[in-house]
């Protein structure tokens, strides 16, 4: 069965980015496809690679983008939320005159559609947030 | 497209105190293009969403609820709102925004987009959907 | 020795006003910010325990959250007073301490 | 066509769990997950009202979530079953669509 | 340091579900160096904070549940816990962790750090603060 | 008298900065004393130059950030949270071999000892949150 998953709040400030997380290795694990997760509010900010958890505690961030690389998940990052709260990447830097980017490996910028796309195209859509 | 599903954006939060209610806005008004089925809902604190009136100025933050009312131009035209929120709540319909659509198929005359439902019938429309998304 | 509460939760989804109002002394002010606002008007499902809970407590609402939420003074319950954030500011200065219920 | 619905917050908190069991329809599940489980115990202020409102309804609660909180499954009310990630993948699988109360 | 004031740290908050009682504490442990007269409430959900037996391996998550039982170290030894809270959500003394201190003031003696009041002797607590800091 | 402010929520996300910001002004033009605003929690991320709100939308980074100029007021980050958040200034960004940093002007990173500081240090200290 196809999944399409959005996550809707940060990571560590909200359990929802790991709920999610694990809900995708299983739905994985039992065979199932993981056609897209979707950040949208404040999720977007799992994907910064500038994060430095305690070096005890789960690194989240880095935890999506492993498990993207070995299961080629798309994971998209919303743009609209993603300009409110200060996440680019080197494109959407460029055309906005910041000096800098913070996305992480594994995530890419789109817009709003892609989670329209992801409802109409998946089997199942289910949302993790507050 | 060949395949059209039915959405329901469910709205359950008041709007200003977080962000939920207007970034919920921003999604259907995107997905209004991908001509699917589209409904909202209304119910506990998101009826306080449509309350008529909102001034922000004076708050400092930017009002949204004009938005409301041009819902009817994307073709959002179920705008499902239950009875015993509003009640709870000490509101009427007269507290919320008058929001109208033009139906095209009746020589564009002017029809309320709001659908007043009891909480059993919120039920049901929750039950008759392909793709909920909640905010 | 009196203490000025803030809350800023909708009482309709969220505890935190009724848990606050529990929590006060005589001689308290409670200011209602944000969506706690709504817990602010007459006629709903929570005004009587509102009421019944506010006994010897002084309860202020910022006007500024009310209008942005479109909410007329004129709903608001007897004896709950708008203020403007240059009222805020009194509240707290006149208070020995501010606890904010988040 | 019945729906899974998930619920993440605690309901001695938040609304949102009794809200969630008023709109279900029999042949529905409700799944409890994070904060959510603390409203699958047995002998709170709460119990009564859950039970009361989740007839026809088939409740879960998330395992995983239940052990992070210290929650013995002896203490969860009866006729809640708790589930490990791979029966949340099942529930939402075997359900025709999946309600998440935020 | 010349003048103490009596700071209080209000947990209302469930733990894991989000992160406020976690980074509760690591201000507590920070405060704890500044000599200030300190204690903490535990009242509504934040009584779940204090459970034993927090198991965080299959979730996934940060077991910070044993940090509790360092705060004696920290001399923090006041954590006060409201028995309507524990009531409501069908909780008793037995459910939580067994956090003690020792009293330098009396042989290093093991004392709980746990006091169980009343919500009206909660409101005595919190009335008798300078800074109350909410999380 | 003397305030110290605590912002626990991220901007956009909650109201908490907004509030906090609008409450800082008041007590400012009353002749008050604002001696420090300590940005906790999600509140790390008002503090990135990152963002691009909408353009009709109030510039809540911006709004600080001249207040801050206007006022000579002490805006602090807390280090502890701002690192799970991925919010760094350049000497954070040397120390954890990161390649960008993202703090605004106007905003320092220090440790929570800053927020204890304020409490002892001030006659009101008042919570914006969540």
């Amino acid at each position: 069965m196809k999944f399409g998953i959005v996550v809707s709040e940060g990571p560590y400030t909200h359990q929802a980015s790991d709920s999610a997380y694990n809900f995708v290795k299983a739905a994985l694990a039992k065979g199932h496809e993981v056609a897209r997760v979707f950040f949208y509010h404040d999720g977007v900010n799992v994907g910064t690679r500038l994060s430095v958890p305690p070096q005890d505690d789960r690194q989240i961030q880095e935890q999506w983008t492993a498990l993207a690389k070995e299961h080629d998940l798309d994971l998209v990052i919303c743009i609209a939320a993603a300009q409110r709260r200060g996440l680019l990447d080197q494109n959407e830097a460029d055309r906005q005159g910041k000096d800098a980017n913070n996305i992480a490996e594994g995530f890419r910028i789109s817009g709003l559609g892609q989670l329209i796309e992801m409802g109409i195209q998946c089997d199942r859509t289910i949302t993790f947030g507050d | 497209m060949s395949e059209v599903k039915k959405f329901l954006y469910v709205n359950r939060k008041a709007p200003y105190g977080t962000i939920y209610a207007q970034e919920s806005l921003e999604v259907v008004l995107i997905g209004a293009a991908f001509d699917q089925d589209v409904s909202m809902a209304f119910l506990d604190d998101g009826v306080f969403q449509l309350t008529k009136g909102q001034d922000t100025k004076e708050a400092g933050l930017k009002n949204f609820s004009p938005t409301f009312r041009a819902l009817g131009d994307y073709e959002v035209t179920k705008l499902y709102v239950e009875q015993e929120s509003l009640d709870e709540r000490g509101l009427t319909l007269d507290d919320l925004q008058d929001i109208q659509y033009e139906d095209e198929d009746d020589d564009y005359a002017e029809k309320p987009s709001i659908i007043v439902v009891s909480r059993a019938g919120m039920a049901d429309v929750m039950a008759d959907q392909d793709v909920v998304l909640s905010f | 020795m009196a203490t000025l509460h803030t809350v800023n939760k909708s009482p309709f989804q969220n505890q935190t006003l009724l848990s606050c109002l529990q929590h006060t002394k005589s001689g308290d002010a409670v200011l209602l910010i944000e969506d706690g606002v709504y817990g602010a008007t007459k006629g709903t499902a929570l005004s009587d325990a509102v009421t019944g809970l506010s006994a010897g407590v002084k309860l202020y609402v910022l006007g500024s959250d009310l209008a942005a939420r479109g909410i007329d003074v004129a709903k608001l319950g007897k004896d709950i007073t708008s203020v403007d954030y240059a009222g805020f500011v009194d509240l707290v200065a006149d208070h020995d301490r501010t606890q904010n219920w988040l």
